[in-house]
């Protein structure tokens, strides 16, 4: 149990080799250097699991500390590791699916000059990620939180000459910051009322110290809710994902897809105590997850970029997992969070050897009947798309009906409709998507056409991986057999503590309730790809006859509700505004002003006393006697 | 016996008469002129302040300032002729050098 | 009978005063302040004080006079410098200041008259020895003012050779 | 307070003297040998600090005091010691020095000599401030080190208006320390009146016990001059002046340890003497700070010319230093000395990048590059991570200091935390703002592409000060345990005071109104 730091140490040392000895190296020995460290990192986690799992499931929460990072009068933060089940699963994830990414950007940044600063900044990134999933106390996974954020900034402007590519690096990182602004003070007010923030002492004194509901509780869990949406793109500010879409498509694939997007999840995850403390936050939170599924689905139905309908649907796909945790289900939710890992991350690589294919085109509307040419990458996506839309056998099926049905089981019937119309949606975009770019006729340039060829294979092998693991990732949660719910058993332990409080019941279900409930999601799920079916391959101009009756409707959704130019126009231009009054009015004029003025004031006395200098020595005798007299005046009376 | 104020009176009158020459005439020559005047109305006072007070002191010292008048008259005669060889006339208006 | 004797000399000085203020020739009012030194001179007898008459007369009207007179004859200064106007040199301003100054004179004058200097008239013994005023003041002088004196003496060498300076024709410079 | 025999921080202070001799001894054409001289002093200067970091015992009194008497008739006495708050300052001092000697190499050619002798003097004067414990000799060395920095920027400074900055700079100090001079000659009269015995030594006056009204207006004396050497909000204007015309070894000096006499000053002087008049101020202080931080933060988003942008995000960085000395707890102190420790290495090294940028390019106008990562790429890396720092970015030092300073602001006032924290996000909208504009985007000017990248000189002047950087941010203890008696036992000053009198804004006027009937 000891080498867990390793976990985070192979990352950093692959970013430490790649960044200073890169000169050494070609090409290969670089991807290979990358893609090991992460595959070394992923071999510990499994032998930490292991020995994890021999551990009674009570005692499996182990702490290991390293040193103490900062000391200042009673506030001691010891840096160091927390090892529990919750871990566990995110560490998997992360370099899981990160290893497979690295194979697979191997070969696609082929031929690109950063090559070698690429994967600097992919290690740094996975290090970094891990540190913040593993950290012991806030304040360590506050320094993973903003590393993520900066790798991302790095990456998303990683073709730095473009200047979108570097303005959504800034946008990216600025939004992170305003989460993170959130999060600081919520570390704050833990760390005034806790004197500490190590996980562990905090979750154990919050119950006692506090009962359910108390107001301080509710804001500490309000603002790390803040921090979240910053991380993980939820309404407020979410605006910075669709613009991260400029990286590289492995970037968008690794961060923003699987792992730091999931971040904010994962958070909640771990405070699962205080959050079952402050049910009003619990329900705000639940409420903006659901609002921020329906909403960004419905933005992805009319993008024609095929990386921007994916950034909103992994936007509407965390809006289900923060409505898991919003209904109290965390484990639901973290389930969710692995099963779309594995299908998002899916997507975006066969989004990227569809743009290699076609030589960077990602506009669907210049795609069609791509299921010939490319059959690996049709039949991965087309995997995909039914997990994502919650097709029966698929991963998605099984994490978004628990979801669902944990929100149904806790009387929020409102988010239960709206969480199944989020559905509807999801299945019709993507099935759109997927009719659009691989069925129907071809509206490729026909120069490109010949120039459509299978992806090698270690961009082919990720893809299967991938496939096979949407396909089965669902099967570890069973929803019949209680027994069988491998991940919500070695979950349990991690969030029993939070449903003591919050007096979750394990209320028996009956198997018809569930059942029911289950088909009724999975007829949406038809009805949605039906709907696809019929406007994109009956009558291809169906959709163009009903985009001009609702023109105002589909401009609105199509322009992303104007949200950016809102931002621009409410926050970022004022601010700018302002700033440049200030500089003038307040900071030339008044300070500068003054401080000058007293300088030529003082000037403008000694101009006026020259003048007495006449150069007469009279005047000077006269002056001279004046003075006299003056002083006998005084004197006598 | 006169009294010592009649004495003084004398002195201040001489004084006043000694400024009113230097302050208002433009000739040098008599700016000097008066300056002996007003040198001599405090040798007045410092006479008749020996007298009354009784001791010589005042005496003594009217001698020392007969030097010093000496010595002034001189130095400034000699400027004047200076002033003279420069300006052709001795008139104060002429040395305003030092005015701003 | 003293006082007759004061009288007419005060209105002699003041009177030769005025002239030399306000005479326009330069020699005119030269000429009126010897006849001023020699009033004085005779009011220092008033006031029993020979040896400093003797002396304004020698020094003041002898030395100094002469050699105003001589500069006059040396600059041989053909026409008065024309006065500028009346007002110009703020002559009223002058007039007042001193109207002022005689107004403190008044004062300090009558402020002595009625202080304790009245009552050191004590008799005039103490200005002679064997009755010569002379050599009292040598007998001061030489005693309790000795440095003084040596010093005078220095300043009278310093003011020779700043005139001997100032005196020369300027050499055109090698 | 034991007497030390071995005078080790007189050497420290005056070693440079030596250099000064040795240089004032070389002809004028030789520069190069006579900065080798001044680079070597400087360095020696550095050893022979390092002892006094490692035999520093963490304890709350002064150490490695001498004592000599100056004049004994008036009570001063050269009197220097280093306890937990001064000691780091003095070896950033001694730190930041050689690196300023070797970043100067290229850059300064005409009248080597002169510039040379002034810097060492400079340098012989701020340590002097840091280790003065005797109030006259604090004085004097506060006078002297203003001359060599206005001849710095008058001299050498970019010719367009560097007149007007150097005299601005020099009288707006100049007029500050006016008011000190006042404040310590009340002090040494009412020490002399009261106990009798009249000294400038500051110990003593530790144990004065000041009725308020003293404190009161003793503290704004003191605090003004500190305040306008911060430089707080309304002061600060003489600042961007004075780091846009002085030479980029100037503004490293005047940004690195410069500024931080004003906030040592106060932790010294004010915090220590006037315990009452500090409670009273502390929120007025407090609001000044966190005005500071945003104001500075705004005027950087509209700044044209690149060393004025980093000028003012070092008003901002002040703030928050100012903020944490205010806080009054042990957080906020430590965030506080710590946050000027990173200040001296982020805001030092964002200078001599500006510097070596401008040795290239001769402008500092930010839309002068673009695109700069595409042909200096190491020069970009180093950048980057010292704006990282400076944004304050976890694992790296700003973070350390911003952190515990929000948090001390915090848990005093719980308003002053939340606005400070908004200045982070304005931290990072500016400097990421500006990397932008320099580095990234298409290269506008052709001029751009030619440039060559960092020289082996320029990589080794940078690369001790990341070294530094990453250290505070990842291993900060080894720094934080230093100075933490010292500022306990200042803290524990204000813990005795608010138990003794329960003290609020009300009962110190009570006793405002108390004293005077």
């Amino acid at each position: 149990m000891k080498y867990v730091w390793l976990i985070v140490f192979f990352p950093f040392l692959g970013f430490l080799i790649n960044g200073f000895l890169s000169k050494f190296f070609n090409k290969k020995v670089v991807a290979f250097i990358a893609a090991s460290a992460i595959g070394l990192a992923f071999l510990c986690g499994l032998v930490t699991l292991v020995k994890l799992l021999a551990y009674p499931p009570e005692a499996r929460s182990i702490e290991i500390t390293f040193y103490s990072w900062i000391k200042a009068g009673g506030f001691n933060i010891e840096a160091g590791f927390l090892i529990d089940p919750l871990t566990m699963v995110m560490v998997l994830v992360v370099s899981g699916v990160s290893f497979l990414i690295h194979i697979y950007a191997g070969e696609y940044m082929e031929e690109d000059p950063g090559y070698v600063r690429f994967f600097v900044y992919l290690n740094l990134f996975v290090s970094m990620m891990l540190t913040l999933v593993m950290a012991n106390n806030f304040l360590l996974m506050f320094v993973g939180w903003e590393g993520v954020g900066l790798c991302s900034y790095l990456l998303i402007g990683f073709w730095f000459e473009k200047d979108s590519a570097s303005n959504a690096g800034k946008k990216a990182f600025i939004v992170n910051r305003i989460g993170d602004f959130g999060f600081l003070i919520a570390m704050f007010i833990i760390a005034t009322t806790f004197h500490t923030l190590n996980f562990k002492v905090v979750f154990e004194k919050a119950p006692q110290m506090f009962q359910v509901g108390s107001g301080l509780i509710t804001a500490a869990t309000l603002l790390l809710f803040v921090g979240a949406t910053g991380k993980s793109a939820q309404i407020p500010l979410y605006v910075w994902l669709p613009d991260a879409m400029e990286g590289p498509t492995p970037v968008s694939a690794l961060i923003h897809a699987a792992t730091m997007v999931t971040a904010g999840v994962y958070m909640m995850a771990r405070c699962s105590v205080l959050y079952a403390l402050a049910p009003f936050s619990l329900g705000v939170v639940a409420v903006i997850g659901c609002l921020t599924a329906v909403y960004a689905a419905s933005m992805a139905l009319v993008q024609v970029d095929m990386k921007r309908v994916l950034a909103y649907s992994t936007i509407s796909q965390i809006g289900y997992m923060v409505l898991g945790c919003g209904v109290g289900a965390f484990a639901a939710g973290i389930f969710h969070l692995m099963t779309h890992a594995f299908f998002k991350a899916l997507l975006f690589l066969c989004a990227g050897s569809v743009s290699h294919a076609l030589a960077g085109e990602l506009d669907i509307r210049k795609m069609g009947n791509l299921h010939k040419k490319m059959p690996i990458t049709h039949i991965t996506f087309l995997s995909a798309t039914l997990a994502i839309s919650g097709i029966i056998p698929f991963a998605g099926f099984f994490s978004k009906d628990e979801v669902l049905f944990e929100t149904f089981m806790s009387h929020h019937n409102v988010l239960y409709i709206l969480g199944l119309i989020g559905a509807l949606m999801t299945a019709f975009y993507m099935f759109r998507l997927y009719f659009i770019a691989f069925r129907g006729e071809s509206h490729v340039e026909p120069e490109l056409e010949k120039h459509i060829h299978e992806p090698s294979w270690r961009m082919a092998l990720p893809l299967c991986v991938l496939g096979v693991l949407s396909l089965i990732g669902g099967w570890i949660q069973l929803p019949f057999f209680h027994n069988l719910k491998i991940l919500g058993g070695f979950l349990s332990p991690v969030f029993h503590h939070a449903h003591e409080i919050s007096k979750m019941e394990e209320a028996s279900v009956s198997v018809w309730l569930e059942g029911a409930l289950m088909t009724l999601s999975l007829i949406v799920a038809g009805l949605g790809i039906l709907i696809a079916y019929k406007f994109y391959i009956k009558n291809p101009e169906l959709p163009k006859r009903l985009g001009e009756k609702f023109a105002g409707l589909y401009k609105l959704l199509f322009n992303k509700y104007y949200v950016d130019e809102i931002y621009q126009m409410v926050v970022v231009k004022p601010l700018y505004n302002l700033s440049e009054i200030l500089s003038i009015a307040v900071d030339q004029a008044v300070i500068d002003g003054s401080v000058n003025g007293t300088g030529r004031s003082l000037m403008g006395v000694g101009g006026v006393l020259r003048r007495t200098t006449t150069g007469y020595v009279q005047f000077y005798g006269l002056v001279m006697f004046l003075g006299a007299v003056i002083l006998l005046l005084w004197n006598l009376f | 016996m006169i009294p010592l104020n009649y004495y003084l009176i004398l002195s201040g009158i001489l004084f006043t008469i000694g400024i009113i020459g230097v302050l208002y005439r433009r000739n040098t020559l008599i700016i000097f002129m008066s300056i002996e005047l007003m040198l001599n109305s405090a040798n007045l006072t410092f006479v008749a302040f020996s007298r009354f007070l009784g001791n010589l002191d005042g005496q003594i010292f009217v001698f020392f300032v007969m030097v010093v008048a000496a010595a002034e008259v001189v130095v400034g005669l000699a400027i004047i002729v200076n002033l003279y060889r420069h300006h052709k006339s001795i008139s104060a208006d002429r040395a305003n050098l030092l005015k701003w | 009978m003293e006082l007759f004797l004061f009288i007419v000399f005060a209105l002699i000085c003041i009177l030769s005063s005025l002239g030399v203020v306000f005479f326009k020739s330069p020699i005119r009012s030269a000429l009126s302040l010897i006849i001023s030194f020699f009033s004085m001179g005779a009011i220092y007898i008033i006031l029993n004080a020979e040896f400093v008459a003797l002396m304004q007369v020698l020094v003041y009207a002898g030395a100094i006079m002469v050699l105003f007179l001589f500069i006059i004859m040396l600059l041989d200064i053909k026409h008065p410098i024309k006065e500028t106007v009346l007002y110009k040199n703020n002559f009223f301003l002058i007039i007042s200041l001193c109207l002022i100054f005689i107004v403190i004179v008044f004062t300090v004058a009558n402020a002595a008259y009625n202080a304790k200097f009245m009552k050191g008239l004590k008799g005039i013994s103490w200005m002679f020895i064997n009755n010569s005023n002379t050599k009292a003041i040598g007998e001061v002088l030489f005693n309790k003012y000795l440095l003084p004196f040596e010093v005078t003496s220095l300043l009278l060498l310093v003011a020779a050779i700043g005139i001997i300076v100032l005196g020369k024709k300027k050499q055109i410079k090698d | 307070m034991h007497e030390t025999n071995f005078p080790i921080l007189s050497i420290i202070i005056f070693f440079p003297i030596i250099g000064i001799l040795l240089i004032a001894f070389t002809e004028r054409k030789d520069g190069y040998l006579q900065k080798w001289i001044a680079f070597w002093t400087t360095l020696i200067d550095f050893i022979i600090s390092l002892p006094l970091f490692f035999a520093f015992k963490n304890v709350a009194d002064f150490q490695f005091v001498e004592k000599v008497n100056w004049i004994p008739s008036l009570g001063i006495s050269y009197h220097v010691g280093v306890d937990g708050i001064s000691l780091l300052l003095v070896l950033l001092t001694t730190f930041l020095c050689p690196i300023c000697i070797a970043a100067c190499w290229k850059d300064i050619q005409d009248k080597v000599k002169e510039f040379l002798i002034a810097f060492l003097f400079l340098e012989v004067s701020m340590i002097g401030v840091f280790c003065a414990l005797d109030l006259f000799l604090f004085y004097i060395f506060w006078e002297l080190m203003l001359v060599p920095m206005f001849l710095l920027i008058l001299v050498w400074g970019a010719p367009a208006r560097r007149v007007y900055a150097s005299v601005k700079f020099f009288l707006y100090t100049m007029a500050g320390s006016m008011m000190m001079l006042v404040g310590i000659l009340v002090l040494y009269f009412y020490h002399g009146k009261v106990t009798g015995d009249y000294t400038f030594d500051l110990l003593k006056m530790f144990q004065l016990k000041l009725p308020f009204r003293y404190e009161f207006w003793l503290f704004l004396a003191f605090g003004i001059a500190f305040a306008i050497k911060v430089p707080m909000f309304p002061f600060h204007t003489w600042l961007p002046d004075a780091h846009t015309e002085a030479p980029t070894i100037g503004s490293v000096i005047l940004a690195g340890v410069l500024l931080k006499m004003g906030t040592y000053g106060f932790v010294r002087f004010n915090l220590s003497l006037f315990p009452h008049a500090t409670m009273y101020f502390m929120e007025f202080m407090g609001i000044l700070a966190v005005i500071g931080i945003i104001y500075g933060a705004f005027m950087c988003l509209v700044q044209k010319d690149l060393k004025r942008l980093i000028a003012y995000s070092s008003v901002s960085h002040l703030g928050f230093v100012m903020l944490g000395v205010f806080a009054l707890n042990v957080q906020g102190l430590t965030g506080g000395m710590i946050q000027m420790i990173n200040h001296g290495l982020s805001t030092g090294a964002l200078f001599l990048l500006v510097g070596m940028i401008y040795e290239r390019r001769h402008t500092r106008l930010i839309a002068e590059f673009g695109g700069l990562a595409k042909c200096l790429p190491l020069y970009a890396t180093f950048f980057m991570i010292v704006t990282l720092s400076s944004i304050g970015l976890p694992g790296l030092n700003g973070f350390i200091g911003e952190f515990l300073i929000m948090l001390g602001a915090f848990k005093a006032k719980w308003w002053l935390g939340v606005l400070a924290a908004s200045g982070v996000i304005l931290a990072a909208w500016y400097m990421l703002w500006m990397y932008q504009r320099v580095m990234f985007g298409k290269v506008v000017h052709e001029v751009n592409l030619k440039l060559k990248d960092l020289v082996a000189r320029e990589v080794w002047i940078l690369v001790p000060l990341i070294i530094f950087i990453v250290w505070i941010g990842v291993h900060p203890n080894t720094f934080l345990s230093k100075m933490e008696p010292s500022i306990k036992n200042i803290v524990s000053k204000y813990e005795k005071i608010k138990i003794s009198e329960g003290n609020t804004k009300i009962n110190i006027l009570k006793n405002l109104k108390g004293e005077r009937s």
